[in-house]
């Protein structure tokens, strides 16, 4: 599964992509995973309210089934316009 | 419906000509330019906008899709830039074209109030001896809830 | 603040540019453009708008300043054209800038909303075989409530 | 007293301004004084309520003084924009 990262998340994590083998079923499972996997993913993820997460490119939650996902993107609130 | 996601800047006049030029059946043209404001400190040197590709250009269309199913639009336009910008350089620009004013003008607020906070895009401002990223305010999202 | 009352077509590319282009302060600027609408029947052949020399420039410059009161606005642009119009030509237009986006908005349709009722202009549509004065909304003055 | 007449008053009664002598206190004597004069007044005037009038070339009302007053200008609502 690919794992993308944006704006403070890519830096925290210090990486703007990876691949991820996983077979956790739900986002909040990934990031579960993802926390225990080195110090800089358990900051990125330390708290979950000042993140968003994107699956296959459409906004979504921490909740959400990863089942048939190819691309999770992680990242802190949106600010354009 | 045009949607740009471009790192080169744009000409507002141009658009906002072409756009209300390229009208037959509407009365009012509403634009919205959003423009690089300098810190409070006054000293931001340059404004980086990091996006998403791909999803960036999905969440515009569906955000102008939508504005296009609620109000009764003849044309929606939608301009977004990303990379480096310096301050008084225009970031992003929305246009929308309806028969009547009050339609017009509540599209264009609405394609505002959802790129701000639906569109994948964030911001970093960069001054002499800092970068920091813009945080989102709780009003942006606030501003949702009335539609 | 810049209000022009002018028989002359005018370049809303060209004005939209330099008012986004003359701010320093900014972060928003919005614009409403107004254009000849083609009638119910479709058979519309020119618009007449007569006004009030004196009065109008007046009337515009006191919506414009109360404007520049209630919202924190680093421009306003106002033009308005009288005389004879055609199918799709532009017949007015505002622009508002200010630090937020929510002041750019509303401040440009409280000018649209009071411009509409309270400034001193009369639009008569001309078709093949007849001349009607276009009658004033209900709506339109129930929207100067809000504010 | 200067008087202005702008789009369908205009057109009912014939002229676009013209000098009246008056000793009318308000707007609304000055109004009964020109219904008397001829039958296009009468016409022009015959519901206030779809006029409108501007005292020196301010928004005004039926009730207002016409003292120090040097123009008023009579028209049906505005339909500018």
């Amino acid at each position: 599964m690919k794992v993308v990262y944006f704006a403070w998340v890519r830096e925290r994590i210090g990486l703007p992509k990876e691949e991820v083998e996983t077979s956790a079923a739900t986002v909040a499972d990934l990031v579960a995973e993802l926390r225990t996997k080195e110090e800089r993913y358990e900051v990125a993820f330390s708290d979950l309210s000042a993140l968003r997460v994107a699956l296959d490119q459409e906004l979504s939650d921490f909740e959400a089934s990863l089942e048939g996902v190819k691309e999770v993107a992680f990242f802190p609130p949106m600010t354009g316009g | 419906m045009r949607i740009l996601v471009q790192e080169a800047p744009f000409d507002v006049g141009a658009e906002a000509k072409a756009f209300s030029e390229g009208l037959s059946a509407s009365g009012a043209a509403v634009t919205f330019t959003g423009i690089v404001r300098d810190n409070a400190e006054g000293n931001l040197v340059e404004m980086l906008i990091e996006h998403y590709p791909g999803m960036t250009e999905k969440a515009l269309t569906k955000i102008a899709t939508e504005a296009t199913e609620r109000w009764d639009l003849e044309d929606v336009l939608v301009i977004h830039r990303y990379g480096s910008m310096k301050p008084s350089d225009m970031i992003m620009m929305v246009a929308t074209a309806s028969r009547h004013r009050v339609a017009a003008f509540e599209a264009a607020e609405f394609l505002m109030d959802f790129l701000k906070s639906r569109a994948p895009f964030w911001k970093q401002e960069i001054t002499k001896d800092s970068a920091s990223w813009v945080a989102s305010k709780e009003e942006d999202e606030d501003a949702l809830k009335r539609w």
